[in-house]
């Protein structure tokens, strides 16, 4: 990878975004409303029979589980081979909506608006400040030697194989899918009745965390002369 | 809602064990001193003293409250009942509480009190109140750094000997044994002599090495009772909870009288790495629990440590340490792996015997004091071994009452080579003499404190060694060698008292040194410690069967009984 | 595996090479927020496998989902965490270089 | 429980007061103050002693009530069974518990008299001798700490002597060595003091060896420590067929197998072996010379009355454990020591060890006795001695103290001016020693009787051993005495135990109370030993009792006869099967009857009579009455002791025999016995020629010391040169000492050095080779070990975890992605490895149809 075709890829970059997400957008409202149910709109919740449908055979399905998943590889390649992390970070933003999508088609429809509520919206803003904070400049670089890179490639493609082997190789029982995708109420009741102690505990950590995080990222503690 | 998978039939609410507790007063006793660990961190430097003293007494009295259930073993009918097959009813103090439950296993905190234990714990609340009694002049040592560290890892300390001796799941016996490793480690460590590192890690490193071997058992027995229960399905009925066990267990006393477990462990085709399962696990526990006794071969780190560790700590090591080994024999070992048992008897009972010869023979060579002491120590241990070898009531009742009675004379001797070597800060043995002379009153407990240690009758020496040797006589019966060994055991009192008297007679008797002429008198808080153990010596050795055998024999006599059932299967 | 017909094999296969993908970036960058772009692929790839478990192989419920949303909330603390250990590490090395904040090494 | 006699109030009353004298004086000792601590312990010995005194008073009338009607027993048997009863359960072994009570019966009653009275007098003259001595010992006052010992050692002489269980009984047989220990060390500055000390202990332990060799074997055979119910046992043991006494009953000792019958007879050598330690028979009588270095009243109490007749005491209570052969082998240690010990004390000069090699003569006599089936004469001359031998050490004291501390009788002479009333009262010892005795006419003092005795007895085991049983009834014959000690001699091995035998068969099960009921066993064995004092009336005895079995006409019944008859066929047969005593032993014993005489004379002269040889000893000679007055004492009780006291009180253990049989329901037993009481004085008539032997022994020895020492030193040590090597001989003690010392100690500091060497070295060599080892791995990793790593495994272990993790951290570059990739590769390998081994079986596969099969199974 020469440093022609990354100045070529940069440029494409936007683009790229910029049709991948308003697709990601439309697909999500396309799935909604195929699934959407006259007794569940009646109850305010969306419920997904159209999946249903389209995973048992639909060639619909099919074809958005290779767009999407083709998206979230390729971008997961693309954050592989950049070597600025602005340039990762926005290769990551393409896998983040990708899986979003896939949520969508596996009828994780709560799912899905979390990935790109919590991810693209905050994760990834984090990241990017977190970028901008932390560089002398956004396209700061450090090289890894070229021998890591060698070694790293083999051993990520080995751990592919391997993995596909053993997904393939397995005997995998017949497949059963749920009789209906999840309505969100039941998740919701679920998430607050068994679910409630680890609810609450992240929603502690969440607190923690934040703590921490402000903590730590503090200007100038007292002691930090000290430290140093 | 589908309704949730539950591995183990029938379903029960999430575990096998409901709580049961008799009293929490074992798990105060336990987690009192720290406790009072945790008081010290937060009091001043001076106040870390008083604060361990008082726990360390308020433990000590509170454990005087497990006694009272046990006064009524005296008779033969009740006796029996204690460690039986039904013993949900007969251990005292019993707590059950699941602590760490999986789909495939459950790990207890389950605690509870029989004969075996009970005298144990008692005498372990005892010698830590006197050890920390010992360490009241702190201040004047020469090496005092710290006073709050010492003092917290000595209720430390206190909190793992405890746990160890009345926890009845392996699991939490194994974290206890483990815990307790730690404290001792620093108290020789940073506390001890000038060669403190060396014996700390020697000590630690034996120690670990012994227990690793116990942590494959631990998980062996843990799989193959599992089995067990699966292969016999109709004597898979739980005796607590009337569930049928699928899974392996960790309880120890379900593991000793299960009778499934039992079958499955010491039948002869079960095999662990293609050798035979009873006697391969009998050996790994074994060879942890002949590291603390410490027997024959791997007995070299005690006297190191004993050197080293300050006196109070010498105090405990002796005084309780040691009796770990011969407890976890008696617990686990023979219960459990009677095959196994049987299969070494021969090796066991040469260990013992070699141990009790070697060691008298080393004491005899010995010219530091406390080194002297040390190798008695191994030597008196030896006696221990000696009489589990043989399997029988007697030979048991030997081996607990020699552990106690040693528990009760080794840190009386460590203490008193610990009050002289304050005096004159050297333990050359060639170098003191006439010490009766300069110290009358410290003579005088020294006098009772050593012939305890000879074995003399009327002493505590004496009922546990004589009870071995006739145990190890009446096996004559089972096992060809035991008349030899007992005869070649017998001799060795001939050596014991040996190297008691010419101690004696060196730092004693003889003339009155000019440099040890000036030594004060043994002082109160010397006399409060040695006084009472003087008198345990005494009234142990006149009246064993008051003190301890009824509260033993009963217990011992279970463990015998199934050992006998077992072994007569096979 | 048929191509048209998508199954619980295609999402996990596609997890699998997001996975694999995450642990190359990890394993490559030194800037210490490439790794933690990495981690989130990692992160992602598990999603994905929860929620296609969820799907295909029914075991009870939606906790392939939940599982999934909790995955989600950790990511979020953690990358807030990381975020802010860069920035320290930035403050105190003045670069954000993983490689030069080894002096724990042993 | 049955009702608590008076006796064993009084008994254990007086074995509690010194105890609480002695705690007293422990506590509290320094306060209390010199002369007022000795007093006190002197107060406590004198009631246990008034308390001993009306015991035997009330015992002797008790024993000589007609028996009663329905139980056929005296007051004195039932209250001897009773007290079997009263026992507290001490202990379990096992589970058969140990139960430990007084021990009541006529032995016990005058142990404990002879001990509290001897006792008392020695304390009496302790306050005298203490208050010379106690100041000179240090600037430290120890008086009190000498009576606190003398207490502690009188609690344990009379614990061990009412003690009715061998294992209590051997407990406070060790306690009463430990006071022996303190009390020999009691001047433990002093070097020789303390050396003495520890060689009487140890010396003593060898012989504990094998007294809990012996106890095992009890244990193991007899299941029991009681005495009575041992002797039961044994006898039961013994007379079957099927017992563990038998030939086909065999244990591998060292590869050398053991048949029964000798193992009982190692069960009494090994009980034995404990009586050898304290009463320091031949290969351990090293110790009582030594201990000599004690205070001179613990020379007289301990190691000369009490103590050390312990080991007499123990051979005649176990006395019915002892098979033939096991008496054969006490005779001959007994022989030995007797001859041996009075061989050295010709040449001693020393006037303490004079006598102490004396006592071991003594001893020696009277084991020997015991050996020889002489049982009742054994005590009587242990009793005897007892008194006569504390009193000569007292006066030896006296004379110590007199001369300041001058031992040495080669300083002494011409003393008797100076201190007339030691040197009456010593005569009379001395005369009492020697057998002082006019034959024919039964004038005499003690040693004349006791002594004689043994040696009729001994001549008759030696010369008409082989007489047939039933020649004993005929009274006509002139050594009856001698064919009724052979019966007794039966009785004691295997007679008394079938009246045991024979009880528990006619009630079909050992209840508490049979077995107590033969609790008069002993003194059955009493009677029967008592045997060849009476004559004809012992084999009256032997004859009854088998008249009785064989016809089984007796309390017992069917089942009572037949065992009877059986034991009684294998007492003849046992009888038939021992070869009667060597010749050589009587006649060893009867030289020494010789010999005794002429050292006790040449000690009192060389001490009392000719001129002053050292002119400062004797100017400074006196005595004070404190200390002569209890020598007064016991110089007439040895008189008293002889006719009016231990007379009556061997009648009365005859007597008690007749109890005894009674229990047995053997009826002629019991009418023999009854003419034993009034018959004690025809024993001698029985022995003309040996009575003129003994009794003329100490005229012809007399008159050779007279003509030796009469005109000083020289004489004697002319004779000594005369003998050249065996005096040498002599005076070194036959070299045991140095035998020991070259054996034992430099043995066991050799054998210690060699375990250190050991521990210190071997495992080194084992370390040094871990160490080895640890250096191959240290240069690969490029660091060097400390190549003087010796000691010890376990550091060359730390040295080795050290480059074992050097080698570790290499990959531990500290870099975060490094650690990623390992673990990455790490999965990669470990899937591969199993994707190799088994591609359709790993666990990842089976994990998953598992759970598919119970998702399945659930929907």
């Amino acid at each position: 990878m020469v440093s022609k075709g990354r100045t070529k890829l940069n440029r494409l970059l936007p683009t790229c975004l910029s049709l991948v997400l308003p697709a990601v957008l439309m697909c999500g409202g396309i799935t909604m409303a195929q699934g959407t149910t006259p007794d569940a709109m009646g109850s305010g919740v969306p419920h997904f029979d159209g999946v249903q449908k389209s995973v048992s055979g639909g060639i619909v399905e099919a074809i958005l589980f290779y767009i999407f998943g083709g998206t979230v590889l390729a971008a997961a390649i693309g954050v592989c081979v950049s070597k600025r992390v602005v340039r990762m970070a926005t290769w990551l933003f393409g896998t983040l909506g990708g899986v979003a999508v896939l949520y969508f088609l596996l009828g994780a429809n709560y799912l899905g608006v979390i990935q790109l509520i919590v991810y693209a919206g905050g994760t990834l803003i984090l990241l990017v400040f977190g970028v901008m904070l932390t560089s002398k400049s956004p396209w700061v670089r450090f090289e890894c030697p070229r021998g890591e890179m060698v070694v790293a490639s083999v051993v990520s493609i080995l751990l592919f194989a391997s993995l596909t082997t053993v997904l393939v190789t397995a005997e995998w029982p017949a497949q059963s899918q749920s009789a209906d995708g999840v309505r969100i109420a039941e998740f919701g009741k679920e998430l607050l009745t068994t679910y409630l102690v680890p609810f609450e505990v992240a929603s502690v950590m969440l607190l923690v965390v934040m703590i921490a995080a402000a903590y730590l990222a503090r200007q100038d503690r007292d002691d930090s002369e000290g430290a140093n | 809602m589908r309704p949730r998978s539950v591995r183990h039939q029938p379903a029960s609410n999430d575990g096998w064990v409901d709580v049961v507790q008799e009293t929490s007063l074992l798990t105060i006793l336990i987690f009192l001193p720290a406790l009072g660990a945790l008081g010290i961190l937060f009091a001043p430097r001076e106040m870390a003293r008083v604060i361990a003293l008082l726990t360390c007494g308020v433990t000590f009295v509170l454990s005087l409250w497990l006694i009272p259930p046990f006064l009524g073993a005296g008779d033969p009918s009740a006796a029996m009942d204690i460690f039986g097959s039904a013993y949900g009813d007969k251990l005292h103090f019993l707590q059950r509480i699941p602590w760490i439950q999986g789909e495939r296993f459950s790990i207890e905190y389950f605690v509870g009190l029989d004969g075996l234990n009970m005298p144990l714990v008692v005498l372990t609340t005892f010698v830590t109140l006197l050890a920390c009694v010992a360490s009241w002049n702190f201040h004047t040592w020469k090496i005092n750094k710290s006073s709050k560290a010492y003092f917290i890892l000595f209720l430390m300390l206190e909190t793992g000997m405890v746990g160890v001796f009345v926890s009845l799941d392996f699991f939490l016996f194994y974290i206890f044994w483990e815990m307790m490793l730690l404290p001792m480690y620093f108290l020789i460590g940073v506390w001890g002599g000038p060669r403190k590192e060396y014996a700390a890690i020697k000590f630690f490193l034996f120690t670990l090495a012994g227990s690793v071997l116990m942590l494959v058992a631990l998980v062996a027995m843990f799989f193959y009772s599992a089995d067990a229960v699966a292969e016999r399905p109709d004597l898979a009925l739980s005796y607590w909870t009337g569930e049928v066990l699928t899974t392996g267990t960790f309880d120890i006393i379900e593991l000793s009288t299960n009778q499934a477990i039992q079958t499955k462990f010491n039948d002869g085709g079960t095999m662990f790495l293609g050798l035979r399962f009873a006697t391969t696990m009998f050996m790994f526990l074994f060879v942890g629990f002949a590291v603390k006794l410490p027997s024959f071969p791997v007995h070299t780190w005690l006297p190191d440590a004993h050197v080293e560790a300050p006196t109070p700590v010498s105090m405990i090591l002796a005084g309780v340490l040691l009796k770990m080994g011969g407890y976890g024999f008696l617990r686990l070992c023979y219960p459990i792996f009677p095959a196994g048992g049987y299969w070494w008897s021969a090796f066991l009972a040469a260990l013992g015997l070699v141990s009790i010869i070697y060691g008298a023979l080393c004491a005899m060579a010995q010219t530091d004091f406390k080194r002297l002491v040390a190798y008695s120590s191994i030597s008196h241990m030896g006696y221990v071994l000696l009489g589990i070898s043989v399997m029988s009531q007697t030979g048991f009742q030997g081996a607990m009452f020699q552990m106690i009675a040693h528990g009760i004379s080794s840190p009386m001797c460590f203490f008193l080579v610990g009050v002289v070597y304050e005096r004159a800060h050297h333990r050359e043995i060639n170098r003191f003499g006439g010490l009766w002379l300069t110290m009358p009153k410290y003579g005088t407990m020294a006098t009772i404190g050593f012939f305890a240690s000879l074995g003399l009758p009327g002493l505590c020496g004496f009922i546990g060694e004589i009870w071995v040797l006739l145990g190890v006589f009446e096996a004559r019966d089972r096992f060809e060698w035991a008349v030899p060994v007992a005869i070649m055991a017998a001799a060795a009192v001939i050596l014991t008292a040996g190297y008691v008297l010419w101690l004696i007679q060196r730092v004693y008797l003889g003339k009155e040194k000019p440099e040890h002429a000036g030594f004060p008198e043994a002082t109160g808080r010397e006399m409060s410690i040695l006084v009472p153990l003087a008198v345990l010596c005494i009234l142990f050795g006149i009246l064993p069967k008051h003190l301890l055998f009824d509260y033993v024999n009963g217990t011992l006599n279970q463990i015998v009984g199934t050992m006998q059932d077992v072994l007569a299967m096979y | 595996m048929p191509l048209l017909e998508i199954g619980l094999m295609h999402y996990l296969i596609l997890a699998a090479a997001v996975f694999s993908c995450g642990v190359f970036v990890m394993s490559t960058k030194r800037n210490a927020i490439g790794i933690l772009i990495g981690i989130e692929l990692v992160l992602n790839a598990v999603n994905i496998n929860f929620v296609a478990f969820d799907r295909y192989q029914v075991v009870g419920g939606c906790d392939g989902q939940i599982s999934a949303v909790f995955v989600i909330v950790i990511a979020a603390a953690e990358a807030a965490v990381a975020v802010a250990i860069c920035m320290n590490l930035y403050k105190n090395l003045n670069t954000i270089d993983v490689d030069r904040g080894d002096s724990l090494h042993g | 429980m049955a009702e608590i006699s008076n006796y064993e109030i009084y008994l254990m009353a007086g074995v509690l007061i010194p105890l609480a004298s002695f705690f007293i004086l422990m506590l509290f000792g320094p306060r209390i103050g010199k002369p007022v601590a000795g007093w006190l312990t002197v107060l406590a010995m004198a009631s246990s002693c008034a308390l001993a005194t009306i015991t035997l008073v009330g015992w002797h009338a008790d024993v000589n009530t007609p028996p009663d009607s329905i139980t056929g027993r005296t007051v004195a048997q039932q209250l001897s069974i009773d007290a079997s009863h009263n026992q507290f359960h001490w202990a379990d072994i096992g589970s058969v518990p140990i139960k430990i009570g007084v021990k009541l019966d006529s032995l016990t009653v005058i142990m404990f008299f002879m001990v509290t009275f001897i006792a008392t007098w020695i304390f009496i003259f302790s306050v005298g001798y203490m208050s010379g001595h106690s100041d000179e010992v240090d600037g430290k006052s120890k008086y009190h700490r000498f009576f606190c010992y003398l207490s502690l050692f009188g609690f344990s002489m009379l614990g061990l002597v009412i003690s009715s269980n061998l294992l209590f009984l051997f407990m406070l047989w060790e306690l009463v060595g430990l006071c022996s220990y303190l009390l020999i060390g009691f001047y433990f500055d002093k070097k020789f003091a303390s050396n003495a000390a520890m060689k009487a202990f140890i010396t003593n332990r060898v012989g504990d060896f094998g007294f809990i060799f012996g106890l095992m074997m009890v244990f193991f055979f007899l299941k029991t420590f009681d005495l009575d119910q041992a002797a039961i046992e044994f006898g039961r043991q013994f007379a079957s067929s099927t017992g563990v006494f038998d030939a086909g009953f065999a244990i591998n000792l060292f590869g050398w197998h053991v048949s029964g019958a000798m193992l009982a007879t190692m069960m009494g050598i090994g009980l034995f072996c404990g009586a050898m330690g304290k009463s320091a028979q031949f290969p351990l009588q090293v110790w009582l010379p030594d201990a000599m270095a004690g205070p001179t009243p613990v020379s007289a109490l301990i190691h000369a009355a009490t103590m050390v007749a312990a080991g007499v005491y123990l051979v005649a209570r176990i006395f019915r454990l002892l098979t033939p052969e096991a008496q054969f082998f006490i005779a001959v240690i007994g022989c030995i020591t007797l001859t041996a010990m009075a061989l050295i004390a010709m040449v001693q000069t020393d006037i303490k060890k004079c006598l102490a090699y004396s006592t071991l003569s003594q001893l020696g006599y009277m084991i020997f006795g015991m050996g020889v089936g002489a049982w009742t004469a054994a005590l009587f001359h242990l009793m005897l001695h007892a008194f006569f031998k504390a009193m000569l050490f007292l006066g030896s004291g006296q004379v110590i103290e007199g001369c300041h501390h001058e031992q040495d009788m080669r300083k002494m002479g011409g003393l008797m001016k100076k201190m007339p009333m030691t040197g009456i009262t010593f005569l009379v010892g001395v005369l009492a020693i020697s057998g002082f005795g006019i034959p024919l006419m039964n004038v005499g003092l003690g040693g004349y009787f006791s002594k004689d005795e043994i040696l009729a007895v001994a001549w008759d085991r030696a010369y008409m051993w082989h007489e047939p049983i039933e020649h004993h009834g005929d009274s006509g014959h002139g050594d009856a005495g001698g064919h009724g000690d052979s019966g007794g001699y039966a009785d004691a091995s295997g007679h008394a135990d079938l009246g045991g035998y024979g009880e528990i068969d006619s009630h079909g099960s050992v209840m508490p109370s049979d077995a107590s009921a033969s609790s008069f066993m002993l003194v059955s064995d009493q009677h029967g030993s008592t045997g060849h004092d009476t004559g004809h009336a012992d084999s009256g005895h032997a004859d009854s009792g088998h008249d009785d079995s064989g016809h089984g006409d007796s309390l017992h019944g069917e089942a009572g006869h037949a065992s009877g008859s059986h034991a009684l066929g294998s007492v003849e047969s046992l009888k038939a099967s021992i070869p009667p005593l060597p010749k050589w032993m009587f006649w060893l014993a009867l030289i020494t009857a010789y010999v005794t005489p002429f050292y006790m004379m040449r000690c009192w002269w060389m001490t009392f009579m000719g001129k002053p040889r050292d002119q400062h000893v004797y100017d400074h000679a006196h005595e004070s009455p404190l200390m002569w007055v209890p020598l007064v004492a016991l110089a007439i009780s040895t008189f008293g002791a002889s006719y009016f006291v231990f007379r009556p009180m061997i009648a009365d253990a005859a007597g008690a025999a007749t109890d005894a049989t009674l229990v047995l329901g053997l009826d002629g037993v019991a009418e023999s016995a009854e003419t034993a009481s009034g018959a004690l004085i025809h024993v001698h008539e029985a022995h003309h020629w040996l009575a003129y032997g003994v009794g003329g022994s100490w005229v012809i020895a007399f008159f050779v010391a007279f003509l030796i020492y009469r005109n000083g030193l020289a004489t004697g040590a002319k004779l000594k040169a005369a003998f050249g090597p065996l005096a040498t001989l002599l005076e070194h003690k036959y070299y045991f000492d140095e035998l020991y010392d070259f054996l034992l100690v430099r043995g066991c500091r050799l054998a210690a050095a060699v375990c250190r060497a050991f521990d210190t070295y071997v495992i080194d060599l084992f370390a040094n080779l871990s160490a080895s080892i640890v250096e191959r791995f240290a240069v690969f990793s490029g660091r060097g070990v400390d190549a003087h790593v010796v000691d010890g495994v376990f550091n060359g272990l730390a040295a080795a975890s050290m480059d074992v993790s050097d080698l570790v951290r290499s990959p531990q570059t500290g870099r975060i992605r490094n650690y990623v990739l390992f673990a990455a590769a790490a999965a990669v390998v470990v899937v591969m490895v199993m994707l190799y081994f088994d591609g359709s079986d790993y666990p990842v596969v089976r994990h998953a149809s598992t759970i598919g099969a119970s998702s399945a199974g659930i929907q």
